[in-house]
């Protein structure tokens, strides 16, 4: 089963989680990215591509489940304004054995990295920046071709 | 033929709207032709789209490389490297 | 930060979660083992070794911390009996960087399979058996040292 | 010197108890002579500890192989190889 979601709206953890494991699985991995409270981003804004996020969000849930032999796959992605602390995006697998959930819970993340139009911008107290992608993201991604 | 242009993050900033509807000439034939041909149309336009280096874009919602050809495109996306996650 | 719990009491994802959360790190990667439903087991029973259990699992969620660069580990077991989609074991890792929190979790789920004194036994509708160890547990955790 | 001894799992179910106290003579100096040496104690000990090779063990709460010596241990536990997680 693959759930795909762009919301506005906070992640609800506890919701996503109870939902693989109600897939009967023995183990379900999951990677939770929060806005780090850090080094002074007072808050994250996140945009998207209307229609194409969410279809790339179900090919990357799709790979998943044909890569892996995975009872479910979860992937829900923040948009809009979050502050630190906050959610920005939860992927999670559902697996009978533990390293296929937790092997493709980690290629789900680093493919969303590079595979999905989001883009985020950080507001600090002196105004607001776009992030830069990031080399390590590109051959985190590239590891799984 | 009539393409939907799209535009995000910084190059939406720079361009000065999110989205438009362009004819661009038969001379046009792919991204880069494109990217080339949008830079003439405003100074934001301009500003947007004088590195295409530093663009990434997609035709009718997928991801291509600037040298794809836009053939029958219907929507075209330009935009920086993405971010999510 | 460390957290290790060995509790016959149901295991609290969300309040878990939540902790790790609050260590203020960019990404939180979990693993949760439940009850499988479809194999016949309607009871799971985990006896331990009380003392022992918890200074393995101490040292365990230890040389995870000194290994990688985690702002928190945590590794919750429950013990006695519970039934079909009930959760066993949730290990969970903060870090800055989604690699570390990822590898992390993997290697606390890997190692505690081998290295905590827990013994499983099923209950099915014919009566009980003690779970045998499996060969590809060893493996796994031999792969970390 | 008295050494409490623990089982688990099915090696408390064969023996019929989770832990007594013994004292057992000098020569039995390591983990294989103590197992040898309780597997005399009654048909429960026998029962499970007749294969030594399906027995782990731990000397004061710390896993250790069958040759190592017993020394000054206070606590030993015999039990079937773990399975949590």
């Amino acid at each position: 089963m693959i759930r795909v979601s762009v919301d506005p709206a906070p992640i609800e953890l506890g919701v996503e989680v109870a939902a693989l494991e109600a897939r009967g699985a023995g183990g379900i991995a999951t990677f939770t990215g929060v806005v780090r409270t850090d080094d002074g981003v007072e808050a994250l804004e996140l945009e998207h591509y209307p229609g194409m996020t969410e279809a790339a969000l179900c090919a990357l849930a799709e790979a998943a489940m044909d890569r892996w032999n995975l009872l479910g796959a979860t992937i829900v992605h923040r948009v809009g304004r979050m502050t630190a602390g906050e959610r920005i995006v939860f992927v999670g697998t559902a697996a009978a054995h533990r390293r296929e959930a937790l092997e493709a819970c980690t290629y789900l993340i680093d493919r969303l990295k590079t595979d999905a139009p989001f883009w985020k911008r950080e507001w600090l107290a002196g105004g607001a920046r776009w992030v830069e992608p990031r080399a390590t993201d590109a051959q985190a991604a590239a590891h799984w071709l | 033929m009539a393409i939907t242009m799209l535009y995000f993050a910084w190059v939406r900033e720079r361009v000065g709207i999110g989205e438009e509807v362009i004819d661009p000439p038969e001379v046009v034939r792919n991204v880069a032709d494109l990217i080339d041909w949008l830079s003439r149309r405003s100074d934001g336009h301009a500003a947007a789209l004088s590195e295409p280096a530093k663009l990434r874009a997609a035709i009718d919602q997928r991801f291509v490389g600037l040298d794809a050809e836009l053939g029958n495109a219907r929507e075209v996306a330009l935009f920086p490297p993405v971010t999510g996650g």
